[in-house]
């Protein structure tokens, strides 16, 4: 920030990966605009996503997915022990996602029903709070890149970062978004944290719910809301137990 | 005011003219709720044939095209250790038709904020004084009460007013801006048998409004009433999701975020329109939040539109359309609370 | 003993890759050579498991599609529309003709989204000489543009389309959720066509990459293209002649679980065989759009063509193709007008699967379904599990060829590395 | 040609007045900022740094005028907008002071900003306390904690014209010693100035020997005639709210007692509603207020 007269840093970044899909590292090479001067900002010193680079003198650590073997216990710790911030990035790092749908059912028998006589190493998935200290969630299936970037900011240059005080309703208003309510579906927007800017009211799909609570939501008018509209507790339940952000209620 | 009536061919036409070289807002059909009504927004046009005049309501208040919901108020250049500050605002011209008195109203009560007083907001002048207004009459809805809130009749804020008379439309032509495109048309002079079925027009929608509230003594009882009960009764229910805001014609509370490029050669300043049913919406450094729960945020919002702006101004800030009412997962509207708030004990 | 058999007896060659950069999910490389003969030469995945066919149990119809999309961040559409596929089939739904168009506009943007992903950041570097494609910025910072406007457009293609890149929203059982309207159709036409002009440079650009010269025949199995390069659904088939319908998947993939691999290994009629855009072009090359076999052209890809290094060629030509066919669905849809793009859907128990061609090659959803429409048994085979077989006996033939004197471990490694990569293989995607 | 033409605001360009936030007149760009240099900073404590700004262009400085109490929003490019109040002279037109705390994301930038770094003003907004309207009588000028950064623009202004007013009383209170700021201009206000400066603490530590407890307790000991004294309290609003209550028994009317609100603000010109209570607006109906119409606010304190 040169007009600052406040010196500019280049953090060192590094990303790590998890159990999941990957998607979350994906959206860190999107936003094709911004991309080059992304990178620039930051230097890189370990994504084995996209570059064969290994260092381990990194500050900040981006973590995505989930917790879901012993030796990714040792992995994170270990990863802990480096980063000044470590970043649960994505709603598997911070919720354990849907992955942790598995949890639900027995793990020897889905081994088996799986691998037959091979069975695999696994245990139940969790998130990564559940084993290491986190700095920053950030929230999302697969998480937002403009908010990426502005963890970024608020994290080299402490720029403001927003922590949406409100739901996924306002930001899906401000897309001018027909409430899915009134197309007769169900929606977890009301009580989801926004940040998202609402894409799936948009294209057609009631929120599910992925950001997890948003800040002091009004369960108690949901639920009631919810069901007075005739969705059933099945329905509900199925979806506040997807992606795991609202795995206290359940 | 002057008046004329214009045949509905005739008024296609101008429509047409308008269309030939501005961006034209209407009323237009977007689909059908499960319910099977029909959705209709105040969108931008390219043929007459998309607009809908008989439609029920929009969802979505024609304010945004005045005071979008996101809006850049000024970008930073920053270079070396300087930056230049820019500010630019919106000058293409626009037509927006087919607003009902109500909303034109809610453009009255806009006006009083942002383009009177001692800042007026360039950025919604430049805006407001681009826009072409036609608004129409139309028959009241179930539950809207803009007659109690003095907002069913217009008397300025547009350009065109019409009536529709069957055939043929009445209008009101309130600057000389509409009075020159008229001229483009074919319009007839005003004669007794078109005034008299204008005022039978006239009285049909005066006599059709079903929901009514007790304004009169509004302002008096929200002071009295500032820790009734009802209070708690509809706060409990508020999701605080600021919905009933965003699609509110005359709410315009706001936030402004700071944005900077990642290669930070560039800061904007951004304004978000907000609502002051949010949680941190009067929270300040240091955390302390003056209006920490549901029921106190949602009483200050009835609090501003019916008795804050009533002290400003001498009118409320609502406009009776009950989009708010509509809007809300929760079913909280103004006719209810209000009434509650008449029948206090509860 | 001749000389040149004495030289290569003194060949010792150690490669270890644990965790393979540049590939998506966790992969571990390891060859061995000693005086000269291969002693071994593996690929093994060793990605967590996730246990999806579990997972899905119980769900419903409509979250299955949104959880199946999560088996995989980079082809989420395929996996979705697979997944819908597989429900319509069990249904008995079919989808309206502008749907579908919608479908394959979807499928065309993740192809070209995960090609140029592939062909810019994760296989170029190796041609370069360079970590990652982060550097590319500054060393060819038009490429980098270039790469980045290709990456941007196929985004936007997802976007308006699915919704959103990545997890798409807009894909359901029944067809589409929403239609994109006119106005953005002729924007993404506009893209399109410069979309096109990208391309031609993009080919001048790996028109200089060097593929290295190795041959292993296999087999290769695609969809079948009837009409058109196929990529959503149809028959299946096979270099070597073995041609089935869609519901037969299981006869065309044998799973079978390893004891290292946390993926599973499949074969048809040898030891292994290849899916992807390699064996699309062996199996459909006819069926390329004009432009995109015209691409073939200066890089010698006719089929049916045995060196694995040429994947990447075949998602050059594959990215020309989906844009040219992409702008031709545009014009449709932009012609078609308002058009219903839902059907009615009712559940019902029953069977069905859903064959997709994935940017990896061919993946298979196939469920059982309650009359409540929620999901009795579930499974899915995805590409990379048919490829791993094959890249691990491409490892050893590669090691044997090139296990002569002045070989180093690191040239090595870099060839298998490149190897596995040119597969690019979707590790998390296999372990599901 | 029936098509509207283009109402282009460019042909008020004539209206739209660099910023001139004393010309009422016209169309104003609100939003611009007067570009300002810091000049200095001064660490006041841990917490607080006062920083010296002057507005770069000349005819612009020139320009600028506030009242004591008013308040200008600081922009800081990149990071956001903080409503502040003016805590120098109003006679002094070179340059202007602000205490900030450091409280969050921007104020923080700002305790990071080097001397030469430039930032961004809008203002001045805002009501004022009446001091003309006080000359001729006694003042209590009370602050708690940072109240005393807006409090010394009327400090200055009691000062500069000490032969206007009778006796003058500064009372000042913080938690803890190493809180207290501008501890180097107490002797002179004593002493040059002829003003009665008391402070006390909460909490002293080792080598405080000042009074100690609440700021209210400082009012045991200081005489005036509640008719022809005025009162200005600056602090948190638990602090003003007990010591307002206090005046009030010692009979100061509650319309002579000015206080100085602090809400969340956004544009500092009555649009953005956060400071809104009710029907008042903090930054245009305030942030000074006497104590009469606080009391009458629904949730002022
Ligand atoms: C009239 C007035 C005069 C003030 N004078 C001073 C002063 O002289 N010195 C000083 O240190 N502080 C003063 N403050 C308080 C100062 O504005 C806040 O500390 C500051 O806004 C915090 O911003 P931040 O970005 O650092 O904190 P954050 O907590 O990151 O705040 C985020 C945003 O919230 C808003 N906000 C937060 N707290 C406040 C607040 N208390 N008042 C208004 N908006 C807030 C701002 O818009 C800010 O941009 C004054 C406030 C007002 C209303
Ligand atoms: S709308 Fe809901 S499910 Fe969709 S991205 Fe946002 S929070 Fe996630
Ligand atoms: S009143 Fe209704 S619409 Fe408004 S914030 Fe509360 S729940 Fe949302
Ligand atoms: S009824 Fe509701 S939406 Fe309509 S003007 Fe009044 S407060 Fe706003």
């Amino acid at each position: 920030m040169d007009h600052l007269r406040i010196e500019k840093k280049l953090p060192r970044v590094a990303v790590f990966d998890f159990t999941g899909c990957e998607g979350c590292e994906l959206q860190l090479a999107n936003k094709e605009e911004t991309l080059g001067a992304f990178l620039s900002a930051i230097d890189v010193v370990h994504f084995r996503e996209v570059s064969s680079a290994e260092g381990d003198d990194y500050d900040v650590a981006l973590v995505d997915g989930a917790i879901s073997r012993p030796d990714e216990v040792e992995r994170l710790k270990a990863i802990r022990q480096q980063a000044k911030v470590l970043v649960a990035m994505g709603s598997c790092a911070c919720f354990g996602g849907v992955n942790r749908l598995k949890n639900a059912y027995d793990l020897q028998e889905a081994n088996r029903e799986v691998y037959g006589d091979c069975p695999k190493e696994t245990m139940p998935t969790q998130a990564v709070k559940h084993f290491v200290a986190v700095d920053l969630e950030v929230p999302g299936c697969p998480v937002n890149k403009d908010e990426i970037e502005r963890v970024v900011q608020h994290l080299v240059w402490d720029l403001p970062l927003c922590t949406f005080a409100y739901p996924v309703c306002l930001q899906c208003k401000q897309r001018f978004t027909v409430c899915r309510f009134d197309m007769g579906e169900l929606c977890l927007g009301p009580i989801t944290r926004a940040g998202c800017n609402a894409p799936c009211p948009a294209g057609g799909l009631g929120c599910w719910g992925c950001r997890g609570p948003a800040k002091n939501p009004n369960y108690q008018e949901f639920f009631a809301l919810v069901k007075e509209k005739g969705f059933t507790e099945r329905e509900l339940h199925d979806r506040l137990g997807f992606f795991g952000g609202f795995e206290d209620l359940l | 005011m002057l008046f004329r009536i214009l045949g509905k061919d005739q008024f296609h036409a101008l429509v047409e003219i308008i269309l030939k070289s501005n961006e034209v807002i209407a009323p237009k059909r977007i689909g059908a709720k499960a319910n099977g009504q029909p959705i209709h927004e105040f969108l931008p046009i390219s043929a007459f044939d998309e607009m809908d005049l008989h439609y029920r309501s929009t969802q979505y208040s024609a304010k945004t095209y005045f005071l979008p919901y996101q809006e850049t108020l000024s970008t930073f250049r920053l270079h070396g250790g300087d930056w230049e500050q820019e500010i630019a605002y919106r000058s293409e011209p626009r037509a927006i038709i087919g607003l009902r008195a109500y909303d034109v109203n809610a453009l009255v009560k806009l006006d009083k904020v942002f383009a009177r007083g001692r800042f007026p907001s360039p950025y919604y002048i430049s805006r407001r004084k681009n826009t072409f207004i036609v608004g129409i009459d139309h028959d009241p809805l179930e539950d809207e009460f803009s007659q109690s809130m003095g907002a069913d009749i217009v008397t300025h804020g547009f350009d065109l007013f019409l009536t529709d008379l069957g055939d043929r439309y009445f209008v009101a032509i309130a600057s000389d801006h509409a009075f020159s495109l008229l001229s483009m048309v074919e319009t007839a002079e005003v004669t007794d048998d078109d005034t008299q079925t204008y005022k039978e027009v006239r009285r049909r929608i005066l006599e059709g409004f079903k929901t009514q509230i007790n304004a009169k003594n509004l302002p008096n009882l929200l002071d009295l009433e500032f820790t009734s009960e009802v209070w708690k009764k509809w706060g409990k229910k508020c999701l605080s999701c600021g919905s009933c805001a965003m699609v509110c014609p005359t709410c315009y509370c706001y936030g402004v975020n700071e944005e900077v490029t990642m290669d930070f050669s560039e800061a904007k300043r951004v304004k978000q329109l907000y609502s002051c049913n949010i949680l941190d919406f009067a929270e300040v450094a240091g955390g302390h939040n003056f209006r920490p729960d549901h029921e106190t945020r949602l009483k200050y919002r009835y609090y501003h539109q019916h008795r804050g702006f009533m002290e400003d101004y001498d009118e409320p800030k609502c406009v009776g359309c009950n989009r708010c009412g509509r809007v809300c997962l929760a079913g909280i509207n103004p006719p209810a609370v209000i009434k509650d708030l008449y029948e206090e004990d509860l | 003993m001749s000389i040149s058999e004495e030289s290569r007896n003194r060949v010792n060659l150690n490669v270890d890759v644990r965790h393979l950069a540049r590939v998506e999910g966790h992969g571990n490389i390891k060859v061995r050579v000693v005086d000269g003969q291969v002693v071994e030469a593996r690929w093994d995945i060793v990605e967590t498991p996730r246990f999806f066919e579990v997972m899905l149990k119980d769900k419903h119809y409509t979250a299955a599609g949104i959880l199946t999309a999560r088996i995989c961040g980079i082809c989420s559409i395929g996996h979705c529309l697979a997944s819908v596929r597989a429900t319509e089939d069990a249904f008995g739904v079919t989808i309206p003709e502008a749907a579908a168009k919608l479908r394959l506009l979807a499928k065309h943007g993740e192809t070209l989204q995960s090609h140029v992903l592939h062909l810019f950041f994760l296989a170029a570097p190796d041609f370069l000489g360079l970590p990652s494609a982060i550097p590319l910025k500054d060393v060819n910072p038009e490429a980098f543009a270039l790469a980045a406007r290709l990456k941007g457009l196929a985004n936007r293609v997802c976007d308006v389309v699915a919704g959103r890149t990545t997890h798409p929203v807009s894909i359901q059982v029944g067809g589409m959720a929403k239609m994109p309207d006119v106005q953005t159709l002729l924007e993404l036409k506009a893209g399109l066509e410069r979309g096109c002009r990208d391309l031609d440079a993009a080919i001048e650009l790996f028109r200089t990459m060097e593929i290295p010269d190795f041959v292993r025949e296999t087999e290769f199995v695609s969809l079948k293209g009837e009409r058109e390069y196929a990529f959503i659904g149809g028959r299946l088939l096979s270099t070597d002649g073995v041609e089935r319908p869609e519901a037969s998947y299981r006869v065309m993939t044998n799973e079978y679980v390893t004891e290292e691999n946390t993926s599973k290994w499949c074969k048809l009629s040898r030891e292994s065989f290849a899916v992807g855009a390699l064996a699309r072009i062996n199996n459909n090359y006819h069926r390329l759009h004009p432009k995109a076999r015209a691409a073939a052209v200066p890089f010698d890809l006719a089929p049916i063509n045995h060196n694995p290094f040429m994947n990447n060629v075949a998602q050059l030509v594959e990215c020309v193709h989906v844009v040219y066919d992409s702008l031709r669905l545009v014009d449709e849809l932009i012609g078609t007008g308002p058009a219903p793009i839902m059907a009615e859907v009712t559940p019902r128990a029953g069977q069905g699967v859903g064959a997709v061609e994935v940017p990896r090659g061919i993946l298979y959803h196939d469920y059982e379904y309650d009359d409540q429409g929620r999901v009795v048994r579930a499974n899915c085979v995805i590409p990379t599990t048919q490829n791993n077989a094959n890249i691990h006996f491409d490892l050893k033939a590669l090691a044997e060829q090139f296990a002569t004197e002045g070989m180093t471990d690191e040239k090595l490694e870099l060839l298998c590395s490149m190897l596995v990569r040119a597969y690019d293989p979707c590790i998390s995607c296999s372990v599901h | 040609m029936g098509t509207l033409r283009a109402y282009d605001v460019r042909q008020e360009s004539t209206m739209i007045q660099p910023l001139d936030f004393n010309d009422r007149l016209g169309l104003k760009s609100v939003d611009g900022v007067f570009k300002a240099e810091i000049t200095n900073v001064i660490r006041l404590t841990d917490w607080e740094k006062l920083f010296h700004l002057r507005i770069c262009d000349d005819t612009e400085r020139q320009r600028f005028s506030f009242l004591p109490g008013q308040f200008v929003m600081i922009e800081v490019p990149g990071y956001g907008e903080v409503p502040i109040s003016i805590s120098s002279s109003t006679s002094n037109k070179g340059y202007l002071e602000v205490c900030i705390r450091n409280a969050g994301t921007v104020t923080n930038a700002l305790h990071q900003a080097q001397r030469g770094a430039k930032v961004g003003i809008r203002g001045p907004f805002g009501t004022h306390f009446p001091l003309e309207q006080m000359e001729g009588h006694s003042v209590l000028l009370i602050a708690g904690g940072l109240g005393l950064a807006p409090l010394r623009a009327p400090i200055y202004y009691v000062t500069e014209n000490r032969a206007e007013f009778k006796d003058v009383h500064i009372l000042y209170g913080t938690r803890s010693p190493d809180q207290l700021l501008f501890d180097y201009q107490y002797e002179s206000w004593r002493r040059i100035d002829d003003v009665n400066m008391q402070i006390i603490v909460e909490q002293p530590n080792g080598s405080w020997d000042g009074p100690v407890g609440l700021i209210t307790e400082l009012l045991d000991g200081v005489e005036v005639d509640p008719q022809q004294t005025f009162a200005i309290v600056c602090g948190p609003p638990v602090m003003f709210k007990f010591v307002c209550r206090r005046l009030n028994e010692m009979g100061i009317p509650m319309d002579r007692m000015f206080v100085s609100l602090e809400r969340r603000m956004q544009c500092g010109m009555g649009k953005c509603c956060r400071c809104n209570v009710g029907a008042t607006y903090t930054c245009t109906d305030g942030p000074v207020f006497d104590y009469w119409s606080v009391m009458n606010l629904k949730e002022a304190i």
